[in-house]
């Protein structure tokens, strides 16, 4: 799989670390009672097809972007 | 019409080729209604079925796959099993397993091949011994058999290792279970299958559940490719897309599913008798009874539903092989598959009732669905008979994480994957 | 019995250079340019091997890597190689494969009579009893029997290389089509990669004898050689197509010499911008009795070995096809003399090869099939059947049950071939972008039609990246018309077995018992049966077994179902994927700056994760079990000197720092005053313990962070998540210094002394740097941080400076601080005055514990927003009967604690998973005795009750006590003196 | 008296006729995070695409992200006192050691262990790349046809050294 690093470009998946859902809404730092933290942190949508997800360039210029795949697929789309 | 196997039987067909063997299992119409239906005719789905019939009496029940039997996990694992886990609930479960795979060959009537050759895990420093060292008390001290080995041990029952100085982490020693081992996979679900239809259970290929029929907050039932079945209670055992299946009940999940790749080698004379697993690394690798080296390691490291791996993960699984047992380097890769694995927040299973009656789960096998199979199926049957969880799989509940009770048997945290 | 011979000319090997080699220790003789596999041909060497199963008599069927009987083990160590598939080279050592004594004459042959039991699926049906565990007892005897080649432990001392590579276009495979298609895209200037597994390029081309095909694959040749931006790779063999156009090859270089870096094969990762498949096609046997026995082998091997190897049948031969192809055998043997019998499965053939027959001389028989063969160990005569029988002596049954397109390559990508009614065979079910397929992979099996596909798709190909091109000119010629008329089944039973699959034995009552027991769908065919399953992987074999079942099922083909291709497409070897990153490349290791300063002041080493780190130094002992306890005397007595560069180090740099820093520690960072440092933990957003680490405030707007060594680069990507997807609002750079600043701790009651020799002109008092201070000074030029820190517990500073000057600086403190007797010490030193001091380190941070777990509980801001506040407040991680942390003192003489030591109360029956563990272990010299770190359930509510350790590993129980975690000094008085 | 000590400072020298390995010495290396247009005016001028790097005042200048560059100039360089104030400074001339390889038969080493194109037209002088060499960060730079300097990490560097000697063994001596 390559990846496209919204900084280097097009890279092979081996530099990147991935960083799971980019959909869910963090709770805002200090607000979000302990059900919204778990929601956010434990449950996953885990669609099967289109997915916005966070990856890190992380053997490279260590910039986290968002990704969107197709999880059925592999097939890349936008990086940002 | 059963016929059960044995030296006899091969022998009378032998001689008189033209009486054929019956069907292994049936191919019936779907019923309008069973009092279960398990969704998932993988390993799991099948050894539920059967231990509903056998040991709850429940034989009015369908097994319902979307291809044919045996077509997930069960057929793309690496086959090991074992009982060396420290946590508690993740021993005494595991263990559990381990005993029903001893005798499931007999029990089944179908020879699965379990092999208890004996698994060695490797460490690479004192540090990491130690932490062995409480794993294999734990093992000792809940009745399940553990050897710690010092490196001279080890280097007179697997003296093939790189013990050179060439060695980027030098072996310090291991833990030997000997009553770990492999099974051959696919028997699993051919032998569970045979034995589930023998005892009533209609077992439905090519039927793909397309949606849940609910009733007052009850699932009551399934919409199918092969047409409408109601089931008084409906089991999902579809690890690797539990997501997918839930979320057609409006369950969400935490799980994401994952990929991991396995490996085998072309067939060659026998060489390695054991196990083996490394500590410096995620890696495992055994022979097969063909002759072949079966090995694997970390899962690919991103959420996805193709079974097609990358090639740089092949490349960190065989630098491990080479690494560790050096003359692999000359054996030939015959090929290498994939699999999808439902990975969990602390890399422990569920087997349990859900929010919404009559609509229970099992999934979440990160890397240990085939070894768990047997307690697996004998512990879902339970909770879906008696509506409730067993002893031995009530630690394996879908609320844990809100309770903060995570089952992390390694130590290595929640959503390791991540990193 | 010899039923082959060498041509006194012809070919394409090189008369000019004999080759010599030994075949199960016998030497014999070939020619550069043979394969194995011809030159044991010509040899007369028909019987080459034994099968899997019934060690029935085996002979080379193919000339490619569909082989799957002429199996050897190659030097020492390479089993299961095909002969086809081997360039004959002087010297080279080849022994037969799973014979005994040999294949002449195997004694396992027996195996043969019994094959009635060994029906597919036999050993699911028994090996069950008598007991419980009775496989235990079958199973040695079945691992013996299988296995095919041997394997040799010894270390592999070939070199394996790897390269990355990139390009425009990759064409797998030179035939006609590949060789257009790789011209054609070559002439547009694009980059092109064109990839032949074979050791010449041409493909179907070096199997024929027309002078003007010859000619056209030359000039073809010359061109793309003369064109730079062409890569042509023989012997490269296309493995796998991964996501992304990633395409993993095979080169094998002639020669290798690993003590001059010159590899024997080379994995290329290629990346390519669109892939040309021209992989050709595999013929298929047909499946009839006794259709293994050697000297049956496939029609156009039987061609290749005529024409590229000189290599001919002996006298007769007879072919057996049911489509045109075989013809081009049977015309060019008939053309060299061999009297040439045809059966042919058709009625009506075609009166162009009807007359073309009858002008060679050649025996036709119409609507006719093989019905048994004879010869136990070698082809002697063939029974034919159908509309004419009779009885043909000959020396080669020459087979050709049509053609199957090489759909592996295309298939890995996912998308499943589908089947083609009028070619009897599954095509690619369709391409990705950018890929294309030309000539017989698409089943278009001309040389014409094969030369056209490759010029447009090269053209297409190039078209995409706005480039233009000429096609390449075909040589004179002209297609004819594939026919075929599908043959799955013997036309008549024979009384032998009839292969489906040769190399697994697997026979048509074997998928008829699959069939009957309802083993229906592809997968479970191969599973059950283990057919496809072989080092082959079914080229020869999978067509004809979905077939049979589908005519079982009397289903369509098409619904019988595919199998699916996996890679490799031939086998690959382990050493080649793995390359150069084995033994002590097998991962980077990390060296310290003061590595080789520890290594001059006589430490040992050992592996710490990547790290290698001092684990005790010579001065003290030469064992760690008695070094540490000297270093841990030393700087409770005097002054040591340790290496802590491997501590992960972070800049936290900006307006936002404080707040930043204030938000992922659990304690309070806003108000650290400047040039002072602050012990914080960090949490997960699980609200368990992700790290530890003292903290230092540089300026109102810098930090110096540090984190424990283990955890440094996932606390890194961890701050940087949050600056740069959740708070980006935050106005914070942070940087990682770990390799930038190296340290090392000067601890002991004299460690002040030593600081003043060391800066002499520096203020190093309690009032200007006292515990958790930090102090910049500059010495020669050189910017050092003084931390007065203490993971001992004694009085002590861990000194800072950049990476280069640290050796330096650690000869400097070993100079200047000689007269108090510094020493340096090491891990496990390090490791044991932690215990002493009750800090926690790794073994106590496993992502499993919690702060209140470790007894940091009150560390947490009840104000202040963290990290993990909300979910440290799940239920359980707050219930009060958690394991927490406590010290544990052994209470009995002569005994040794143990890490891993499973905790009971003294009145707890031993056994389940007690109360607790002991994570760390050391011998403490203050108190001379066995201490330990240990989680125990209810912590230090316990502090004072006696305790069981039990180590049921070594049969050892002793008695222990719980007590406070802090050994020493608890009210602090040392750190800060 | 504090003098400098290389992480190579033990290295086996690599001996070939057609390639050259070893160890660049004797640079400054600073990191500035801050807006260019804040930057340039003191550093001359700055690259404008990540990935790039140009020479200005005796410097080379690397653009390493939207917002960070890296700073490479003489062992003395005192550009920093001027920058002071401008941007974020992290001095990082300890962290890394500069490994040249230069020669004909440069990129194909190269190519043995970095997953990036190598080919002439698309890796250029001036040009570099941050990515990966034996599972450790390090950064190419392409200093002109056959000459390329790899920034590898200074606790690494030996590993890496002794990875890339290994991988163009072929070539030695």
């Amino acid at each position: 799989m390559r990846i496209p690093c919204p900084h280097c470009g097009e890279r092979d998946v081996s530099e990147f670390r991935y960083g799971g859902d980019a959909t869910k809404t963090r709770p805002k730092h200090g607000e979000g009672d302990l059900k919204a933290w778990h929601d956010y942190y434990f449950l996953f949508d885990n669609p099967k097809g289109p997915h916005t997800e966070y990856w890190q360039h992380v053997l490279g210029c260590r910039h986290w972007f968002k990704l969107s795949r197709n999880t059925a697929t592999n097939e890349i789309g936008e990086a940002s | 019409m059963f016929k059960p196997y044995s030296a006899l039987a091969l022998a009378q067909h032998a001689l008189s080729p033209e009486r054929p063997w019956p069907r292994a299992w049936r191919a019936p119409e779907p019923k309008s209604s069973y009092d279960a239906i398990i969704i998932g005719g993988g390993g799991h789905g099948l050894a539920t079925a059967y231990y509903l019939a056998k040991n709850h009496g429940m034989r009015n029940v369908a097994v319902l796959e979307r291809a044919y039997i045996g077509s997930g996990n069960v057929g793309r694992n690496t086959t090991l099993i074992r009982s060396n886990y420290v946590i508690d609930g993740n021993t005494q479960f595991f263990e559990h397993s381990l005993k029903l795979w001893e005798g499931l060959s007999h029990e089944l009537n179908f020879n699965c091949m379990v092999s208890h050759r004996g698994q060695i895990v490797l460490a690479t420093s004192p540090v990491q011994l130690d932490t062995y060292a409480r794993r294999g008390n734990i093992m000792r001290l809940n009745g399940i058999d553990a050897e710690l080995l010092d490196r001279g041990q080890v280097m007179a029952l697997l003296p093939y290792l790189d013990y050179s100085k060439d060695a980027r982490w030098p072996i310090w020693g291991g833990i030997l279970q000997g009553r770990a081992g492999s099974v051959r996979h696919d028997a699993v679900a051919w032998g569970y299958a045979r034995a589930a239809d023998t005892l009533g259970v209609d077992i439905i290929e090519n039927c793909e559940v397309e949606g849940f029929i609910m009733d007052e907050g009850k699932a009551v039932g399934v919409e199918t490719s092969r047409g409408r079945i109601l089931g008084g209670k409906i089991g999902i055992a579809v690890a690797g897309h539990s997501s997918h299946v839930a979320k057609m009940a409006g369950l969400s999940l935490p799980i994401e599913s994952h990929i991991l790749q396995a490996f085998v080698t072309e067939p060659v004379k026998p060489m390695v008798h054991h196990v083996v697993s490394w500590g410096a690394e995620l890696f495992y690798l055994s022979q097969s009874d063909k002759g072949g080296m079966v090995f694997g390691g970390h899962i690919d490291g991103f959420n996805t539903y193709t079974q097609r791996g990358q090639f740089p993960r092949i490349q960190t699984v065989a630098e491990c092989a080479v690494s560790l047992l050096p003359f692999m380097s000359k054996l030939r890769l015959l090929r290498h598959w994939g699999g999808i694995m439902d990975m969990t927040p602390d890399g422990s299973p569920f087997i349990c009732r859900t929010d919404i009656r009559n609509l229970y789960f099992n999934g979440g096998w990160c890397y240990q669905g085939f070894k768990a199979t047997p307690a697996s199926g004998w512990t879902f049957a339970h909770t879906i008979a008696h509506d409730e969880e067993h002893e031995l799989n009530r630690c394996y509940a879908l609320d844990r994480f809100e309770k903060g009770r995570e089952l992390d048997d390694y130590g290595i945290g929640n959503w390791t994957y991540k990193q | 019995m010899t039923a082959f011979r060498r041509l006194e000319k012809g070919g394409r090997i090189d008369r000019g250079k004999p080759v010599t080699f030994t075949f199960d220790g016998k030497p014999l003789s070939g020619f550069a340019g043979d394969t194995l596999a011809s030159a044991l041909l010509a040899n007369g060497k028909t019987l080459t091997s034994r099968s899997f199963k019934y060690h029935r008599p085996r002979g080379i069927v193919s000339a490619g890597v569909e082989e799957p009987n002429g199996l050897f083990t190659i030097g020492k160590n390479e089993p299961n190689i095909p002969a086809t598939t081997v360039d004959l080279t002087d010297g080279l050592a080849v022994q037969s494969q799973n014979a005994w004594p040999s294949p002449d004459f195997d004694l396992m042959a027996v195996n043969s009579l019994l094959s009635p039991l060994f029906q597919s699926g036999f050993y699911y049906k028994t090996f069950m009893g008598p007991f419980k565990k009775s496989w235990m007892f079958y199973e040695p005897f079945i691992r013996r029997a299988a296995g095919l080649g041997k394997g040799s432990y010894e270390k592999d001392s070939d070199r394996y290389d790897t390269a990355h590579e990139f390009c425009d276009v990759l064409v797998v495979g030179s035939g006609p089509a590949g060789l257009a298609a790789a011209l054609t895209a070559g002439r547009s200037g694009a980059r092109v990669v064109l990839v032949e597994q074979d050791s010449e390029f041409g493909g179907q081309l070096l199997s024929e004898r027309t002078a003007d095909l010859e000619a056209w694959r030359k000039v073809q040749l010359a061109e793309l050689a003369s064109l730079s931006n062409v890569k042509i790779r023989a012997r490269t063999t296309a493995q796998g197509l991964y996501d992304d156009n990633f395409v993993v090859l095979l080169q094998r270089h002639e020669e290798s010499d690993a003590a001059k870096g010159k590899p024997r094969q080379t994995l290329i990762s290629l990346r390519a911008k669109s892939i040309i498949f021209a992989t050709g096609a595999l013929e298929r046997p047909l499946v009839f009795s006794n259709n293994d026995r050697p000297g049956v082998m496939l029609a156009s091997a039987v061609r290749t070995y005529l024409n590229r190897f000189a290599v001919a049948p002996l006298k007769r031969a007879v072919i057996v096809t049911n489509n045109d192809t075989a013809y081009l055998t049977a015309f060019d043997l008939a053309e060299a003399g061999i009297a040439v019998t045809m059966a042919d499965h058709r009625k009506v053939i075609p009166s162009d090869l009807l007359s073309k027959a009858a002008m060679l001389g050649m025996a036709m028989f119409p609507g006719t099939g093989v019905a048994d063969v004879e010869g136990a160990k070698q082809v002697s005569r063939v029974q034919l059947a159908g509309a004419h029988s009779a009885s043909i002596e000959c020396d080669v049954l020459a087979m050709s049950g049509g053609w199957s397109p090489a759909v592996h390559l295309t298939s890995h990508g996912g998308i499943k071939p589908i089947y083609d009614e009028k070619l009897a065979a599954f095509v690619p079910g369709g391409f990705a972008a950018a890929h294309f397929g030309a000539g017989a992979v698409m089943g278009r099996f001309g040389t014409q039609a094969a030369i056209k596909d490759g010029n447009d798709m090269g053209a297409r190909a190039v078209a995409d990246f706005g480039k233009t091109t000429k096609p390449v000119a075909p040589p004179e010629g002209k297609d004819r018309a594939y026919h075929i008329l599908p043959v799955w089944l013997p036309a008549v039973a024979g009384k032998g077995k009839a292969f489906v699959d040769v190399q697994s034995d697997v026979t048509v009552k074997d998928i008829r018992t699959a069939h009957q027991e309802g083993y229906v769908s592809v997968e479970h065919l191969k599973r059950y049966t283990t057919l496809g399953m072989g080092t082959d992987q079914g080229k020869t074999s999978n067509i004809n077994a979905i077939a049979i079942m589908a005519g079982l099922r009397e289903v369509p083909i098409m619904q019988a179902g595919t199998t699916t291709f996996r890679p490799p497409y031939t086998g690959l070897a382990v050493g080649a994927i793995a390359g150069r990153t084995i033994g002590h490349h097998f991962r980077p290791y990390r060296l310290s700056p003061l590595h080789d300063a520890n290594k001059a002041s006589g430490a040992t080493f050992i592996e710490a994760g990547l790290w290698m780190r001092a684990w005790y130094y010579a001065w003290a002992g030469n064992s760690p079990e008695t070094a540490y306890i000297r270093e841990m005397e030393l700087v409770r007595k005097g002054v040591g000197l340790a290496d802590v560069s491997t501590l992960g180090k972070i800049d936290v740099q900006g307006p936002d720092a404080a707040e930043f820093l204030n938000r992922v520690y659990v304690n309070g960072f806003a108000k650290l005053p400047v040039g002072k440092a602050r012990y914080g933990v960090m949490l997960n957003d699980d609200g368990v313990v992700l790290d530890d680490g003292t903290t230092t405030r540089i300026s109102d707007t810098q930090f110096y962070l540090t984190t424990t060594t283990a955890q440094a680069g996932e606390v890194m990507s961890w701050l940087e998540y949050l600056l740069q997807v959740h708070w980006t609002d935050l106005k914070v750079h942070v940087t990682s210094l770990t390799d930038e600043w190296a340290g090392m701790a000067v601890s002991g009651p004299k460690s002040r002394e030593a600081l003043q020799l060391a800066f002499p002109a520096a203020d190093v008092s309690t009032g200007n740097l006292p515990y958790m201070g930090c102090l910049e000074v500059n010495f020669d030029g050189v910017p050092i941080r003084l931390l007065r820190l203490s993971f001992s517990g004694e009085l002590a500073y861990e000194v800072h400076c950049p990476a280069d000057h640290a050796h330096a600086l650690w000869e400097h403190f070993l100079n200047v601080a000689a007269p108090l007797g510094i020493k340096p010490y090491g891990l496990e030193a390090l490791a044991s005055l932690r215990i002493e001091k009750g800090h926690v380190a790794g073994l106590e941070l496993d992502h499993r514990n919690t702060l209140d777990d470790l007894g940091l509980g009150k560390m947490a801001g009840k104000e202040k927003a963290y990290i993990g506040k909300e979910l440290r407040l799940r239920e359980n991680l707050q219930a009060p009967e958690r394991w927490s942390l406590v010290g544990i003192e052994l209470m009995e003489e002569g005994k040794k604690l143990r890490g891993g030591s499973i905790l009971f109360s003294a009145s707890d029956e031993i056994k389940g998973h007690g109360r607790g563990y002991i994570t760390s272990v050391t011998w403490s010299t203050e108190l001379n005795k066995f201490i330990a770190l240990g989680l125990y359930q209810g912590g230090l509510k316990h502090e004072g009750e006696d305790i069981i350790c039990a180590f049921p590993l070594k049969n050892e129980q002793m008695k222990a006590r719980i007590v406070s975690p802090h050994f020493i000094d608890r009210e602090g008085a040392r750190l800060n003196a | 008296m504090l003098d400098r000590r290389s992480a190579l400072a033990s290295a086996k020298p690599y001996v070939s006729s057609v390639l050259q390995i070893g160890e660049a010495r004797g640079f400054s290396l600073l990191q500035v995070a801050g807006p260019a247009k804040a930057i340039s005016p003191i550093t001359g001028k700055l690259p404008t695409k990540v990935g790039t790097a140009l020479q200005a005042q005796g410097r080379t200048l690397m653009r390493t992200g939207e917002t960070q560059f890296w700073i490479i100039g003489s062992e003395n360089d005192a550009i920093a006192t001027k920058l002071d104030g401008v941007a974020i400074l992290t001095p990082l001339s300890h962290s890394r050691t500069r490994i040249f390889i230069e020669g004909a038969p440069a990129r194909d080493v190269l190519s043995k262990g970095l997953p990036l194109d190598f080919h002439p037209t698309v890796f250029k002088p001036g040009m570099f790349a941050m990515t990966g060499l034996h599972h450790t960060p390090v950064l190419v730079h392409c200093v002109n046809e056959n000459r390329f300097e790899i920034y590898a990490l200074r606790t690494f560097a030996l590993s890496v050294y002794d990875w890339l000697t290994d991988a163009a063994l072929e070539f030695a001596e």
